[in-house]
């Protein structure tokens, strides 16, 4: 865990509001883990940020051999707008690798569940997987076709990919739970990991519950440091509240009392 | 950076530090969370996360919320309890040279007496720091430092139950004189006073039309705050005797001598740590600079310096 | 911008407004200084600078200065005097359709009396508001504002005087209780509350180790205070049954919502006027729009409308 | 007066820490009079600038024809630092033309006395008077050779150059007030107008009021709003407080109280 600032040295826009931003840094390009996020400074004047706190992210993609990582950005706000406009070059503030990972089971059918920029922690847990014995299946869900960012990512590592729009512009129409239960009806001890918004998560949480299938949920909380400092970004789980970005951010989904997420 | 010229050295209540600049309670947790970001050894003093007499396991989220400059929180006082505290935190944190001070809470005067009578007798620390900006359960929810008699009698008793611990008390900004609870503090036998706290702060989100906070208020901290913190620093220090501790939006060297300039002996910094995670060593680093280039030798040279022209009026006029 | 499904027109104590987004006095001058920037026939209404028995020159320079997000003020109340207003600068500003509030100061009671009964007789206007956060000469200078029993006795005896136009009372932020001065000014005759004015603040000069204000002191506002701001509105709107005017860093309408949500009639845009000249007209059509995406018809749908799933503590605990 | 935004066409660095910034407005550029300023916001971000006030600079020079005007910044804190890192192409909110203006007065010799920055307002000036009959001498003072910027703007306009420096790397060493008093010696009838550091202007003063020639000083201060609004500009003159924004900033030296300046 380091603060430093890191170069931006690419910068790709996906579609409208989401953006892969690449960084060079050594460390994290070789250590960085599935799940692991890094806090990231939305303006890069140190000596009077506005705004003042760092922003979290999952590490999207690494590539170790020339020490760049990668960050998915979608712009919901002051903070995500301006970190898309950082010129390449651009030294950015930022804290990492924070946060525990993903357990992997490889005896199991590791099943990724993505809503939106909920695709983001994935990526990473694909590539480390690739190559190895087992394939991680994704359900990936979005609004329309062109909210499905980053899918020739995953199809270019083998990754079976089951796409549901609500539109019904790409894959299944309707939300993407759908194609998943039938997955699950056909496939025994899955083990499921899923990210993304409220009620994706919380129909995840039901079926995984109906099939008895392990559930890692990476959950999103606002967050003041990220290193456990603030105690600001507790959620509630069955033993009480933890901090998401110390025993998370993904926690054992079996026990997260969904009326104590943040409401973000 | 050589001490050449300058010594950031000073005493407090008999106490030594390093130096005067320290870390505020709940923005620096235990103070070994910081390890991987400076070297502990450089840090004035570390006033812990606040403690009360059993762990709490604070509010419910969301628990913080960026303003303008600024951030809201309600973390509902979450931590280990005092005795936790001082079985496995306080040894950890004694590993390094920084001085410990324990900022404790309590709900009744009991309370506050308990846990200052405990870590007197247990904790090999640098100072109590009694935060009453807490709402007081017998006396229906007003705060210990919101009224002056009331700040008096629980300063009193924690000064008469912890006689060996420098005491420190944590003033409350959302008050109307300051300076009357600033003194009630020092007639309670305070050694030193330290503010401010939070401002008292909301926000709501319009999509949702609720509350941010599950606890609708929370305290206001973070750059915005520190015109406010630093008047009444300025007012406390020309009112009392006893040293002043200047808490309140301090994340650069300069928001530091201001405190200083102001009559602060130390000054503490918070919010700044979750986002410069270093950044109570930037701010000993541009002191000492700063020392150095207006030839000033010691602390004494530099607090209460501020010339004033004027007689200050008495309250200000706004507008 | 059509007013298709929802209406922003209010009224208080009599007066129509064609929408509740007005400017804070001391922030908009005259009025008509901003005729550059905007229609002021969109303005809801217009509060003007601060008004005084006699013309005042104010403070010597600095009389301002910029901090984190806000900005510290200490104009010393400069302003033409009422004649003046009454007789050169309001026949111009009533060319046009929005409502004028004169806002006013004294420095007794007997002035503030004085002022308001001079324009009962003689300003065609939708009322006055009286700024109480003035120190009283009388009392060595306490604030009308911070004593509930001064805020009664002046709001009672300007009611009195001025018995024709709307009384709206202008509240300090710079107390313990707000919601106590609130109850005060309710109790004492007035027609509304409005809040809040400036924070005291100070600001120094680490280079000449001066106070950057010739005052010392200033009024902070801006982004910075809109929390706190916000807080005090919500508590006082739901203490009182007279209407509450929200103020305190608005600069954009999502900050208007949010101080209509937590129980305001109305708001004033402040600071933002000065980097925003077209503020005002920016936040009203965001605020239709707004309203009709969330088909809000009226007012009435939006004011108050925050929906709290707790029991709000009287005072939280800080941290 | 306008409230609008003008794209940033052109960026000249001068030295370490000045700049000249050109942008297009067909108004200002055919309207703006010598002595007059805008006032310019130090973030592009509108909906939450930050800092939020707009800074007051004087008008540099003006480009009727390509319908652009220039401003010369001297970076002195965070505004200044964030303008001059303005991109080629930005939109920057800004209000003007604002203020008074020098008074001309052909029959006289006019003398433009500047120190540093203090340079900004009189090259508009000394566009406006070239071609016609009278010329105005210039009389600049600055530290170093390195900070007597856009020197050459004002030769390739004829205008005779009285340069001094402190360290004496160019024209007279010392301050430029002696060089000018030898000029008011040999000249009867000057018309004064200055601007600069308040050392050199109250020297000015004690100069123009020894040889009782009129004096022009332009004066710099904090301004919140630029257009008459906030009340927070006021300098101190022997008829009480003046607004700089509206009354000046153009005020007549001979009437201005020195311990009524800001302190900035
Ligand atoms: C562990 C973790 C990993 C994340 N990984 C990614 C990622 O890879 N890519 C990505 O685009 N986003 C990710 N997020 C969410 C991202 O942090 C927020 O979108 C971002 O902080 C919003 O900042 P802003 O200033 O643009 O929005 P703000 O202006 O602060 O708020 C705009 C909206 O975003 C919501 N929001 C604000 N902060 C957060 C937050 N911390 N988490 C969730 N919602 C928030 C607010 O409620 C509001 O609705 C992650 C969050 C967490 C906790
Ligand atoms: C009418 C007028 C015309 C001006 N023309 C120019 C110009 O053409 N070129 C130029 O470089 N500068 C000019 N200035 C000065 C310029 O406005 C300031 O340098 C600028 O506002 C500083 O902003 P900042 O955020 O970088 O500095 P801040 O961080 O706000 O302050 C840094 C330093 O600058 C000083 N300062 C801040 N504001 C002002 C101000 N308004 N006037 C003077 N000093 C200030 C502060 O006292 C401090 O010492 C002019 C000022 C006025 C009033
Ligand atoms: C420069 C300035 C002058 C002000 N003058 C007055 C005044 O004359 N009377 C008054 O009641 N409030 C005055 N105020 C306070 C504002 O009306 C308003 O209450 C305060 O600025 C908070 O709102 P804001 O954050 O939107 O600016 C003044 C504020 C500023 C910044
Ligand atoms: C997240 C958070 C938690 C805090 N917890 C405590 C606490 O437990 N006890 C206390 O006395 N103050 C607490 N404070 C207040 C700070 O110690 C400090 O007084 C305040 O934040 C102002 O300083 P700042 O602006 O530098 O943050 C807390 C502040 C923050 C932001
Ligand atoms: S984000 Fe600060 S403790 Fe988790
Ligand atoms: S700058 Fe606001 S009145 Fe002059």
């Amino acid at each position: 865990m380091r603060y430093f600032a890191a170069p931006l040295v690419e910068k790709r826009q996906l579609n409208r509001d989401n953006f892969l931003l690449y960084f060079r840094d050594e460390e994290i390009a070789s250590t960085a883990l599935p799940g692991q996020f890094a806090m990231i400074a939305a303006d890069t004047n140190i000596a009077d940020p506005f705004p003042i706190l760092m922003r979290p992210f999952s590490f999207f993609g690494v590539d170790a051999e020339n020490r760049r990582f990668s960050i998915l950005i979608k712009v919901v706000g002051l903070g995500t707008q301006l970190m898309v406009q950082f010129p390449i070059g651009a030294q950015v503030p930022m804290i990492g690798p924070l946060g525990n990972q993903f357990e992997l089971c490889p005896w199991k059918q590791m099943v990724m569940v993505a809503g939106g920029v909920g695709i983001a922690p994935f990526y990473l847990l694909a590539q480390k997987l690739s190559g190895r014995g087992t394939q991680p299946v994704l359900f990936y869900g979005a609004r329309s076709r062109d909210d499905l960012v980053t899918m020739e990512e995953f199809q270019s590592l083998n990754v079976e990919v089951h796409a549901a729009t609500e539109d019904g512009s790409y894959g299944t129409r309707g939300f993407v739970t759908e194609p998943l239960a039938r997955f699950l009806q056909a496939h025994a001890d899955c083990d499921l990991m899923a990210c993304g918004p409220h009620a994706m998560l919380a129909a995840v949480t039901r079926l995984a519950k109906l099939h008895r299938s392990s559930l890692q949920i990476s959950v999103e909380c606002f967050m003041g440091c990220g290193f456990g400092a603030c105690f600001g970004c507790a959620v509630e789980t069955v033993d009480g509240f933890r901090l998401a970005c110390r025993y998370g951010p993904v926690f054992d989904g079996h026990k997260l009392k969904w009326d104590g997420l943040s409401h973000v | 950076m050589g001490y050449r010229m300058f010594n950031p050295k000073i005493s407090i209540a008999g106490k030594d530090f390093a130096n005067p600049i320290w870390t505020a309670s709940g923005t620096f947790a235990y103070g070994t969370e910081f390890e991987p970001f400076l070297d502990l050894n450089r840090v004035g003093a570390v006033i812990v996360k606040g403690l009360s007499l059993q762990p709490r396991e604070g509010n419910p989220p969301n628990r913080i919320y960026e303003t303008a400059s600024g951030m809201l929180n309600s973390i509902g006082l979450q931590n280990v309890g005092m005795v936790n505290f001082v079985e496995e935190k306080l040894p950890r944190l004694k590993r390094y040279r920084t001085q410990v001070i324990a900022n404790i809470f309590g709900k009744t005067e009991e309370e506050y007496v308990q846990i200052a009578r405990y870590l007197d007798d247990n904790a090999d620390i640098a100072g109590i720091e009694l935060n009453i900006s807490c709402p007081n359960v017998k006396e229906g929810g007003i705060e210990f430092g919101s009224k002056p008699e009331l700040t008096y009698r629980v300063v009193a008793s924690v000064r008469r139950a912890a006689t060996r611990l420098p005491l420190y008390v944590k003033l409350s900004p959302n008050v109307t004189d300051i300076v009357i609870v600033a003194r009630a503090c020092e007639e309670g036998g305070a050694d030193a006073v330290t503010l401010i706290n939070t401002l008292v702060g909301m926000a709501i989100d319009v999509d949702e039309q609720r509350p941010v906070l599950s606890t609708v208020f929370g305290g206001l901290s973070g750059p915005a705050v520190k015109p406010i913190a630093l008047r009444m620093v300025y007012q406390v220090s020309k009112a009392l005797r006893i040293p002043v501790v200047g808490i309140g939006g301090i994340s650069r060297w300069q928001d530091a001598v201001e405190f200083f300039l102001a009559g602060a002996s130390a000054i503490q910094v918070g919010t700044a740590n979750f986002y410069k995670p270093n950044a109570v060593i930037e701010i000993l680093d541009g002191l000492i600079q700063y020392c150095e280039r207006k030839q000033i030798t010691s602390m004494q040279g530099l607090t209460g310096a501020l010339k004033v022209p004027i007689e200050v009026p008495e309250i200000p006029a706004g507008g």
